[in-house]
């Protein structure tokens, strides 16, 4: 049981410093643009939310140790070095005040990644032990149970065999050789059943074989939020496995954000091959099915319906058309939010920001951005997204702010309309 | 020796009226770039003026500045000036020669002693004073016996103001210049290479009238004739404003008069009268010649980076320097980039694997 | 030392010491920063990015974000008068042309004077203004270290002493253009060893950051 | 035939740079103060930067008046009015023909014409002797 020590977080730190960092550290001029491109700085007014300054004592560090005035300076003892209680300190610029969204890396105008640099500094957070209670927990539920929320097995079976009933569709565990693998996020299971149901009657509208892996159904990745690779590596490593063992052509991510970019874009540099099967979002599939006719639906909904885009799917995962190719086939007045797709804004729960109850406060006060949002579209009815984690943080927001507008993931949505072939009753 | 009668009384006995004498001070004035306001001033100070006696010495020279002083090829109201003061002693003009000269040098300063003004023209060698003497005597020694009695020295040329031609690197004979050697008497600095013949007879002219030292200004050069900046009174000044350059002396541009400054023109560093004064009685100077100035009333100005190079072009070569640095960068570049690149393996290889159970401190 | 000589010795050695630190602390930097390298991005991108990349590195000068527009419209539009300014006192003025020329060989045509002195002027406005914001708008003021005010002085001082030179204020034209160019060594000799380099990094920063994006199909 | 003040004038090379419009005004504003407060202004051509040809360019546009002088003292200097009464362009010239000045002097009458006190005293002294010789 070795414990976490401020040596680990800067060997850590150390090991993540890259050529594009270096670049980005000798760029930056503080021009301070990035803060006001950062909901957690416009709802705040805190300074210290400034994206850059989230990554103060990783620049330090990169200047001490991998720059020769830098280690000149530090040998005579005219540099800062990195403290336990500095790092305690930037724990909340980190984690509470971050949700990894990556709008100031659109914004920067030296082009900064600040997001690439916030999530490597958190691996020096997580070996130095300076992160999120909540995280901390999330993480070793998700370990050692299998997710973050602490859902088993059963729970998911119990869930697919109501489907069953309701649907008449046989939810298929473990089936080699399956076209695609369904994975779902704990979110789902607890708080949105209907995902599962729509998802089993479109992919048994559209005809395509697909399963569940009972060892592997969780598709969030605490140790992505958390910033810790290990961790991260050893969670991912379960859905390779058993993608591999039931040899599926597409890993599907379910309706979340950071389940996307951990399984996706994070997975093959985390285990340090590619994969052999293709990771896609649930949204790129039907849009596929959609273009290939596989997906119809009948009737649209007549309520004025805007888009959320989830960060990680949208601006950091490059799902951009699909999600409006799909809603425009149930919406007829279908209206865009002010600063729509890649530069849409944050719900203010993603990141981690969501499992971790110190930003509980921080992360009400920023969703004052989407409701901004919202207040300048005039008379929309319902709120359509495509992760979970967003929806709970909107409705929870818009309930506190005493707005009544429905919130609907755009799969379900798109299961409303579904036309279905030999619809069995029951 | 000295002729007690003042200015007027001479001119008067020469048969010259007293227009003539308004014309003279007019032309002086102009000559002293005073306004034309002051001839009345002048006049009044001309007139009892008293005939100063002056000592002229050559050092390490190349006469160029008697030349043009003496303007031996037309004498004119320089002649006049002349034969106003009493030049006791110049080594190339005086008919006598040999050891009648030392005696008349020698009676001259006894006689005016205190009184007399010294002119210097050449820079002294201290380097080896074997380099320059006169009759035996080194130039080192001489200007320091004159200096004594002088009432102020007047040096002539960039040669005795700064050094001149022979101060130019490397410097062989360790020339420098009259105010190097002389600390306690007033110095007037009349540089130029030589000196507007003007600018030299006006100096005289203006410590002959008000009988004082004129305002000097950082380089103990008279603000009436060094305090215009060549540049600012350049009458191609507007095509410079304009970006109208000849970029050779054959060119387009050249033939339509632009600015010199692309071929080295010196003369936004440089103080002079030339571009209004002009040489040889206002008919051209350099640059109306079409030659940028070479700023020769400048210290150093055989050292200003070329005389064909910008002003703006750094006197070094500054690609060579800069391939230097990119040189010695690269070799502490790879050495540090490698020893960044050991350090990050080094770091990875200590890696310890974080797991759910070490997340906090002192778990 | 007077005047002259502190003239010749800024326009010889002065620049010659500059130049050679200045040149060496940026290859050194180009090396210590290339030298830390990027591990290959293994995941199944969406393109190469390369062109992405290449794309941001001029898009990302304009302004992406319509919310913030509001709140940094200073910034950006100063950010470009002060950049335009004094790039066209630097490149499109005579004499620095024949600098230019004396060091790489080539010319290009210059622009009058006055506009010269117009854009200088701008310049010095704009950086002025800048200082001021950065004083008092709170985001600047919590991230402003010395650093920044002494990068500020670096550029504001040969914009000054050129234009103090160009006009003959105050002193002789020698010493103000001695200082002028002393002011310039002191620019290039910190240059590499501050936020400066961001003149030379942020191309390649911005192009890691529109690649990065690239790979994942998102184009600015 | 009248020319542009700031034209070149027809030979060649001469250099067009804008000196003789200045000058012109300020004889234009020399003249007003000779009117109206009767001081005259004398302009020292030798303190002006001038161009090649400018110099003649600025003569030839201001001419030749009614009224010449020559005075022979020292060399020549001629005294004329321009056609514009009140300038007057005087040019000292020594003993070899060489210019040592050249004025423009905006006055009712250039000084150097007046005959002056020391002279006429020596005339009054001189005038006697001539009496006594000739008649």
């Amino acid at each position: 049981m070795s414990e976490a020590t401020l040596e680990r977080g800067l060997n850590a730190l150390k090991e993540v410093i890259d050529t594009p960092m270096a670049l980005f550290f000798s760029s930056c001029t503080h021009c301070g643009m990035c803060a006001t491109a950062c909901l957690f700085y416009t709802e705040t007014e805190n300074p210290a939310y400034t994206p850059i300054n989230k990554v103060e004592p990783l620049r330090r560090l990169w200047e001490q140790e991998y720059t020769l005035v830098g280690r000149i300076k530090k040998a005579l003892g005219m540099s800062k070095p990195i403290t336990d209680e500095e790092l305690e300190e930037w724990k909340e610029y980190a984690y509470n005040a971050c949700s990894l969204c990556g709008r100031c890396t659109m914004v920067c105008p030296v082009g900064n990644d600040i997001t690439y640099m916030i999530r490597k500094m958190r691996e020096g957070m997580a070996a130095s032990g300076h992160t999120p209670e909540g995280l901390v927990g999330a993480s070793t539920r998700a370990v050692e149970i299998g997710s973050p929320m602490g859902v088993k097995l059963p729970a998911l079976q119990a869930q697919a065999r109501h489907v069953e009933k309701d649907t008449g569709i046989d939810i298929p565990f473990d089936v080699e050789g399956a076209e695609y693998l369904m994975l779902m996020s704990s979110m789902e299971i607890m708080n949105y059943p209907e995902y599962l149901e729509a998802v089993s009657r479109i992919f048994h509208a559209a005809g395509k074989s697909w399963t569940i892996s009972s060892e592997a159904f969780e598709a969030t990745n605490s140790g992505i939020q958390i910033g810790s690779s290990d961790i991260a590596r050893q969670l991912v490593s379960r859905v390779v496995n058993a993608a591999e063992k039931l040899k599926v052509k597409t890993v599907i991510s379910p309706e979340c954000g950071h389940a996307y970019t951990a399984i996706r874009w994070e997975g093959p540099n985390l285990i340090g091959r590619p994969f052999p099967f293709h990771v896609k979002h649930i949204l790129e599939v039907l849009d596929e099915f959609r273009a290939e006719g596989l997906l119809k639906t009948e009737g649209f909904e007549d309520a004025r319906m805007t888009f959320h885009d989830p960060c990680q799917l949208v601006r950091r995962g490059g799902v951009v058309q699909q999600p409006r190719n799909l809603l425009n086939m149930v919406a007829t007045d279908f209206v865009e939010m002010k600063d729509h797709g890649i530069m849409n804004w944050c719900c203010g729960a993603g990141g981690g920001v969501s499992a971790n109850e110190d930003a509980e406060e921080l992360k009400m006060k920023a969703f004052n951005r989407k409701k901004h949002q919202l207040e300048e579209l005039d008379g929309v009815e319902t709120l359509v997204t495509a992760c979970a984690n967003c929806r709970i943080q909107i409705e929870e927001g818009l309930e506190e702010n005493e707005i009544d507008m429905p919130v609907v993931g755009l799969t379900e949505l798109l299961a409303e309309h579904l036309v279905e072939e030999n619809k069995t009753e029951g | 020796m000295a002729d007690d009668r003042t200015l007027a009384e001479m001119l008067r006995a020469q048969g010259i009226t007293r227009r003539g004498f308004l014309k003279f001070c007019a032309t002086t004035a102009s000559m002293m770039a005073l306004s034309p306001a002051m001839v009345p001033k002048i006049a009044a100070a001309l007139e009892s003026a008293r005939r100063p006696s002056v000592i002229w010495l050559s050092f390490q020279e190349c006469t160029g500045c008697t030349e043009s002083l003496t303007r031996s090829h037309s004498p004119s109201i320089e002649k006049l000036i002349f034969d106003v003061i009493s030049l006791d002693h110049h080594h190339t003009l005086m008919a006598a020669s040999g050891h009648a000269v030392d005696e008349a040098l020698n009676e001259a300063m006894e006689e005016n002693f205190g009184k007399y003004i010294l002119i210097v023209d050449g820079s002294i060698p201290v380097g080896n004073p074997a380099y320059s003497t006169v009759s035996g005597i080194s130039n080192l020694d001489m200007l320091e016996h004159a200096a004594k009695g002088a009432a102020a020295i007047v040096s002539v040329g960039t040669c005795a103001a700064y050094g001149g031609l022979p101060y130019a690197k490397p410097n062989p004979t360790g020339a420098v210049a009259v105010s190097d050697i002389i600390k306690d008497k007033p110095i007037i600095n009349v540089p130029g290479c030589p000196p507007i013949p003007v600018v030299i007879t006006g100096v005289l002219a203006q410590f002959l009238t008000f009988g004082k030292i004129p305002e000097l200004d950082s380089l103990g050069r008279p603000k009436a004739f060094y305090g215009q900046n060549i540049h600012d009174r350049c009458y191609r000044r507007p095509f410079y404003e304009r970006g109208q350059f000849a970029e050779t002396f054959d060119d387009e541009g050249a033939k339509k008069g632009w600015c010199l400054f692309k071929l080295g023109c010196k003369g936004p560093v440089t103080y002079n009268a030339c571009a209004t004064t002009k040489w040889n009685e206002g008919t051209s100077w350099p640059v109306e010649a079409g030659h940028g100035c070479l700023g020769c009333s400048q210290p150093d100005f055989w050292d200003m980076g070329g005389f064909y190079n910008a002003l703006s072009v750094p006197t070094v070569d500054l690609a060579k320097k800069a391939a230097v640095g990119i040189a010695a960068g690269a070799a502490i570049g790879v050495a540090a980039g490698a020893l960044n690149r050991r350090k990050k393996a080094k770091a990875v290889s200590e890696h310890q694997t974080v797991t759910v159970d070490d997340l906090e401190k002192g778990a | 030392m007077n005047e002259v000589d502190f003239l010749l010795w800024v326009r010889g050695p002065g620049l010659a010491i500059a130049t050679v630190i200045f040149v060496l602390g940026m290859t050194v930097k180009m090396f210590e920063i290339f030298m830390l390298g990027r591990k290959k991005n293994l995941a199944e991108l969406r393109g190469t990015g390369v062109k992405e990349g290449f794309r941001t590195i001029i898009t990302r000068s304009g302004h992406v974000d319509t919310y913030s527009t509001r709140n940094t419209r200073f910034t950006h539009i100063a950010g470009w008068v002060f950049h335009i300014g004094m790039f066209t006192t630097i490149f499109l003025l005579a004499p620095h042309i024949e600098v230019f020329k004396s060091i790489i060989g080539f010319a290009w045509p210059a622009l009058p004077t006055p506009i010269i002195d117009l854009a200088t002027v701008i310049a010095m406005i704009t950086m002025l203004a800048m200082l001021f914001h950065r004083i008092t708008n709170p985001v600047l003021k919590y991230l402003s270290t010395g650093q920044d005010f002494v990068v500020w002085t670096l550029t504001f001082l040969p914009l000054l002493t050129g234009y103090m030179a160009y006009h003959h204020l105050f002193f002789s034209y020698t010493l103000v253009l001695g200082l002028h160019i002393l002011s310039v060594c002191l620019l290039l000799v910190f240059f590499p060893f501050t936020k400066l380099t961001h003149a030379v990094t942020l191309f390649f920063a911005r192009w890691y950051n529109g690649m990065m994006a690239g790979e994942k199909g998102v184009q600015q | 035939m009248t020319m542009a003040c700031n034209d070149a004038t027809t030979s060649g090379e001469e250099i067009f740079t804008g000196n003789v419009t200045p000058i012109l005004n300020e004889i234009r504003h020399a003249l007003n103060t000779l009117l109206e407060t009767g001081e005259s202004t004398i302009i020292d051509l030798r303190a002006l930067p001038m161009g090649p040809g400018e110099e003649q360019h600025l003569e030839s546009l201001l001419g030749i008046g009614e009224a010449t002088a020559t005075i022979n003292a020292m060399g020549p200097t001629t005294v004329n009015e321009s056609l514009f009464a009140g300038v007057w362009l005087v040019t000292h010239r020594n003993t070899d023909d060489e210019i040592l000045g050249k004025f423009i002097e905006i006055t009712r009458i250039p000084s150097i014409l007046e005959s002056q006190t020391e002279d006429i005293r020596g005339a009054l002294k001189a005038l006697p002797d001539l009496l006594a010789e000739n008649c």
